[in-house]
């Protein structure tokens, strides 16, 4: 019963995944997009994998969701929602094929030859979960034992909202799109928002023993932010500019800063020390909850102010 | 038990790939995203029965996110897509 | 025929569907979705196939999926900007043809 | 197989065909307002029956608070999502039936949209 | 060796913190502020090359856990000299960049170029197959900022085109460390290597691995993001991208092919790579001859100079040991030599723009009246590409060439010769341009001298590394495990 569920999910990832790349309307992509979200959510539940399936509910299926959806909204502005421009030709199609059918089957050469892996991780884990501060393994393993590789990660989102601000010179520039008059809608943010600012900090503590933790917070906490923004109350015009940008950054900061702690102390750097690695793990969760909520807002409101038109000519800098 | 949890999972899963001719069909915008709402609400069913099938209770969590975000993308459809060109149909 | 093993499969169907769209398509918000789809078959995979080496619930791998989640939602929001500004400044959805080089 | 058993077998199985008879619906309906009928049909009838089949499936009084919750949290948003696709639909005068749409006696004009707008429920 | 005294936490810190710093403070604070931190940078460097030549390799742990649970650093004669290389050259670039850019332009720099720099000493010292994928997602990130804020149209779409070919690159890099870690349970790359065994997983996940690097390297055909990425940005962007950034994959290939002994999985892979990078001097070269804007020839003499790199790949295969040695350091010090030739080359090309305010050859004309000093730059520059004694340019063709007569593959020869002349033709070629006179004098605009200095500076280094050449391959002999997996 188990295999015919899987295999249903597997015929329904896989026909969407396709629809979605060969429909012909770029909105029907979208939506199939998000669907595929919402399949493969419940793929990572079907992998014994809670953690990302959270993950994907809230990134995959809800923010990217929204910022393509809010993209084509954009494109559709002037006109150019449909596929207008000419098909890719007969050569293009060919090459597509034949390449992927031959990454198809090499990864299938790989995947039917798997030999038995010599170290078992998962062994060094179990062993060193006491000590880690935490008893989720997922949080321990993100957050102490492989702290460098998050640290680098929360790095990378920093390092896209700057991108961003570097291209959108004008500072102050504010979403152009008004938001949505509907008073039903005002009347039962009162009641979401607060609901899912309940769920994120839920997340957020439930990732010390159980699934969650900073990401999915802080995706459900952006996920708010932005359905706010939409609906009209923006929170970039509540805030002065540099608060926000400490917001943003706020949460790579403080990692940054505990990392550093223990370099002073004598000890590896990102070492916590004896007996507060929880306290400092929730401490730099928390803060990466809320800049990760706002540079997920700030990506999403970036994209939407207007164009700059600057001096033109890129080599005469002085 | 645990078969009437499936039975109920295969049934859910075969109204999803029904669900998917409506996306496909169109011939409005309003009607895609509707079938995504849909689509939504039945997979936070899914992950429900799952969570029981699997004894994973995180699955429930997973589908109070779903719930959550159910509406982000029918708000951020109906004020960013739709809102901007009245007049337009999309192509089946 | 183990669950891991079919989402395994899913992954690697998944990574040939994005792929092929990757070189098919020239819009490029297409191309930014069928990076987005090769991204999930490869997380399928990157799962799918430790556990089923492992033969357990592998949590170390799931934490780095987690990193590939964040880091690719990240790509396709800067994707989207330069997108956005491309086509604030040229009103076109894809990139001119390469020339002869 | 206790009473309660089958009992709880009934709700989930009715509550997945009613997902099912939603999917179908939406599928068979002729326009955008009477499928946003059959998909809030749907999301309340049939999460609200496979929630309460699985609520003595969970011994704890918190579980069956969250999925109550979830199930709430649901209603909210079809409600929420279908009333501003029936708004907008409105606004933007789609016709109540696109096969023979093109008669201007099935479409609102925005003028009736403005006098109607607080009373008038879309046709769910 | 004392935690607190050793620099390898300090190289990632320093760079981190300097990103975080210049995103506060106000714009006018951003340079100095900079400044301190390339100078605790520089500092850095130094003190881990003192320590690597008097103590030998470095080993870290971050957060105290151990390999193959926790990620490892490590700091070999190699690590070291790409860290020595990219913190010159990065405070030269960023120097020049600082005299060249506008007080908004430069505020926007400063972050950017701070990620940038840790993202390149990250890879350097990384010794885990995931951690180099995070790295590399973080140098593409800033790569492609530092192409699109120039936010003209042309900057534009090259950004445009590079973030979707490295998004891509990447990705098969991913896929092929999930299938290493499916095969052998450990990302560990040292693990790796002493469990590595050829089966069709392992040999498929090489196989993406090398696609990806390739395609992020830009090796022939792969490259074609390249010239308009590396000739559209802003000149001390281009400087750093052709410099630095296409090293990083390289490194990182590099370190697979010889750490996982990749060489022994089948000799025509070694062969193929070869005739990549031939195919990469001679189209790069003969694409170089063609152009019609300066920076474009510069972009292009790197696809051609990315080929002579490759060529080291068949070469580490040879039977005689000493052969391999040979193909190894020849590569490493084409690799540095590249790098400084290479900035100063694009720095001086920047400076000729500047000057005539037009990017075409043809507008240079009387410019080695008007500015002899950059064109002397550019010269020496040309000097260290071209491979003519006494450059670090020379030294490594040299190097090359040796291996390629003991190994007996006489047909890398024929291609580096073929190579070599059409480096000379390429760039006596925007010589010529720039000895042709026209009345036109009088539009011109003077480069700050320091603009001229540092381009100036940079050539002179990779024509001094001719000189010293001694000194970098004895760093990269030091034991470590490089050198043990040379066959």
């Amino acid at each position: 019963m188990n295999l015919l569920i899987d295999f249903t999910l597997l015929i329904g990832i896989l026909a969407i995944a396709l629809t979605c790349l060969i429909s012909r309307s770029l909105f029907r992509s979208v939506v199939f997009f998000i669907l595929l979200g919402l399949m493969l959510a419940i793929g990572w539940i079907r992998l014994g994998a809670p953690d990302i399936a959270l993950a994907e509910a809230a990134i995959g299926a809800g923010i990217t969701g929204v910022l393509l959806l809010d993209t084509l909204g954009h494109l559709k502005k002037t006109g150019n929602l449909e596929n207008d421009e000419p098909a890719p030709g007969r050569k293009r199609l060919i090459l597509a094929i034949v390449s992927s059918f031959t990454l198809v089957g090499l990864l299938l050469w790989a995947v039917f030859n798997q030999p038995t892996p010599a170290i078992n991780i998962h062994l060094l884990v179990t062993e060193a979960m006491p000590e880690s501060g935490v008893s989720h393994p997922i949080t321990a393993v993100l957050l102490n034992f492989r702290s460098y590789d998050t640290l680098l990660e929360v790095g990378v989102l920093v390092l896209a909202v700057l991108v961003g601000l570097a291209l959108q010179t004008d500072q102050q520039a504010q979403d152009s799109l008004p938001g949505l008059p509907n008073p039903l809608l005002h009347a039962c943010l009162t009641l979401l928002i607060p609901a899912m600012l309940i769920t994120s900090m839920y997340l957020l503590w439930a990732g010390a023993d159980r699934p969650g933790g900073a990401f999915q917070a802080g995706a459900m906490l952006a996920a708010a932010f932005i359905l706010l923004h939409i609906s009209g109350i923006k929170l970039s015009s509540q805030v002065s500019h540099r608060m926000m940008q400490a917001g943003l950054l706020l949460g790579f900061g403080v990692f940054l800063a505990v990392a550093t702690s223990s370099l002073i102390g004598g000890r590896p750097l990102l070492t916590y020390p004896e007996g507060g690695a929880g306290m400092l793990i929730l401490l730099i969760e928390l803060a990466l909850t809320l800049s990760i909520g706002l540079i997920l807002l700030s990506l999403f409101t970036i994209a939407n102010s207007p164009p700059h038109h600057k001096d033109q000519g890129g080599d005469h800098g002085h | 038990m645990t078969w009437v949890y499936a039975v109920t999972l295969l049934i859910l899963l075969i109204s999803l790939i029904v669900g998917v001719w409506r996306v496909i069909q169109g011939p409005r915008l309003a009607d895609r995203l509707l079938a995504a709402q849909l689509f939504g609400t039945t997979g936070v069913a899914v992950l429900l029965l799952l969570a029981e099938l699997q004894s994973l209770p995180a699955a429930r969590d997973t589908a109070l996110v779903l719930a959550l975000l159910a509406m982000l993308a029918a708000v951020a459809f109906v004020s960013r897509v739709w809102k901007v060109r009245p007049d337009s149909e999309d192509r089946p | 025929m183990d669950t891991n093993l079919i989402f395994t499969l899913c992954g690697v169907g998944l990574c040939g569907i994005g792929f092929f769209g990757f070189i098919y398509h020239r819009h490029l918000l297409r191309r930014l979705i069928a990076f987005n789809l090769i991204g999930n078959g490869t997380f399928l995979i990157m799962v799918g196939f430790a556990q089923r080496g492992q033969g357990v619930t592998d949590h170390v791998i799931q934490a780095l999926v987690l990193t590939g989640i964040v880091v690719a939602v990240a790509a396709t929001a800067l994707g989207l900007v330069l997108i956005r500004r491309w086509f604030q400044l040229k009103g076109s959805t894809q990139l001119p043809e390469d020339d002869a080089s | 197989m206790t009473l309660l058993m089958i009992l709880q077998s009934i709700l989930l199985i009715s509550g997945a065909l009613m997902f099912l008879v939603g999917s179908i619906g939406l599928v068979r309906f002729p326009d955008t307002y009477t499928r946003i009928h059959a998909l809030t049909k749907a999301d309340n009838v049939g999460l609200g029956l496979i929630v309460i089949g699985l609520i003595p499936a969970s011994f704890s009084v918190l579980v069956t608070l969250k999925i109550l919750l979830i199930w709430l949290l649901v209603m909210l948003a079809s409600a929420l999502s279908g009333h501003l696709v029936a708004w907008e639909a409105r606004a933007q005068q789609v016709p109540l039936k696109p096969s023979e749409g093109e008669s201007s006696k099935e479409t609102f004009s925005k003028r009736e949209l403005s006098t109607k707008e607080s009373s008038d429920e879309p046709s769910d | 060796m004392n935690m607190i005294l050793s620099p390898i936490p300090w190289l990632l810190v320093i760079p981190l913190a300097g990103a975080v710093l210049t995103m506060l403070v106000p714009y006018h604070w951003r340079s100095p502020a900079s400044v301190v931190g390339i100078f605790t940078q520089l500092m850095a460097s130094v003190v881990l090359w003192y320590q690597v030549t008097h103590y030998g390799p470095q080993f870290y742990a971050m957060a105290d856990w151990q390999a193959p649970l926790g990620i490892a650093l490590r700091a070999d004669g190699l690590a070291t000299l790409f860290i020595l290389m990219s913190s010159l050259v990065a405070s030269a670039c960023a120097f020049y960049a600082h005299a060249y850019l506008s007080l908004q332009k430069r505020a926007h720099f400063w972050p950017l170029l701070w990620f940038l720099w840790a993202s390149l000493n990250g890879i350097w010292l990384a010794a885990d197959t995931f951690n180099l994928y995070v790295g590399l997602e973080l140098l593409t990130f800033a790569a492609v900022g530092l192409v699109a804020f120039a936010s003209d149209e042309r900057s534009l779409e090259a950004s445009i085109r590079y973030l979707y070919a490295a998004l891509l690159g990447s990705m098969a890099y991913l896929l092929g460390v999930a299938l290493l870690y499916g095969a052998q349970g450990t990302l560990s790359m040292d693990s790796l290597a002493e469990t590595w065994h050829w089966g069709p997983t392992n040999q498929v996940a090489v196989t993406l691995i090398l696609g990806g690097l390739l395609l992020k390297t830009a090796v022939f055909p792969l490259h074609t993001w390249l010239p308009p990425a590396h000739g559209g940005a802003l000149t001390p962007v281009s400087a750093l991208l052709s410099a630095l950034v296409i090293k990083a994959s390289f490194y990182i290939l590099l370190r697979f092919w010889i750490e996982f002994q990749i060489y022994q999985f089948l000799p025509s892979l070694s062969q193929l790579l070869g005739a990549l990078g031939a195919g990469a001097i001679l189209w790069g070269g003969w694409m170089a001859l063609r152009q019609t804007h300066l920076k474009m020839v510069v972009a292009y003499s790197t696809v051609a100079q990315i080929g002579y790199m490759t060529l080291m790949f068949p070469l580490l295969v040879a039977e005689s040991s000493e052969a391999s040695l040979l193909a190894y350091q020849g590569g490493i010090l084409m690799l540095l030599a590249h790098a400084f030739a290479k900035a100063g080359m694009f720095l001086a090309a920047g400076n000729l723009i500047f000057c005539t305010g037009k990017p075409d050859l043809v507008s240079l004309a009387g410019m080695s009246r008007y500015r002899p000093l950059n064109i002397f730059a550019f010269g020496l520059a040309g000097v260290s590409l071209m491979g003519l004694p006494p450059s670090g340019g020379f030294n490594a063709k040299w190097l090359l060439l040796q291996s390629s007569f003991m190994s007996g593959q006489w047909w890398w020869i024929v291609v580096l010769l073929l190579g070599n002349l059409l480096s000379a033709a390429y760039v006596f070629r925007v010589f010529a341009y720039t000895y042709q006179e026209t009345d036109a004098l009088d539009t011109y605009k003077r480069p700050k001298l320091s603009l001229e200095l540092i381009a100036l500076g940079l050539s002179v280094g990779s024509i001094l590394l001719g000189f010293i050449s001694v000194w970098p391959l004895e760093m990269i002999s030091l034991p470590g495990p490089v050198m043990e997996a040379l066959p």
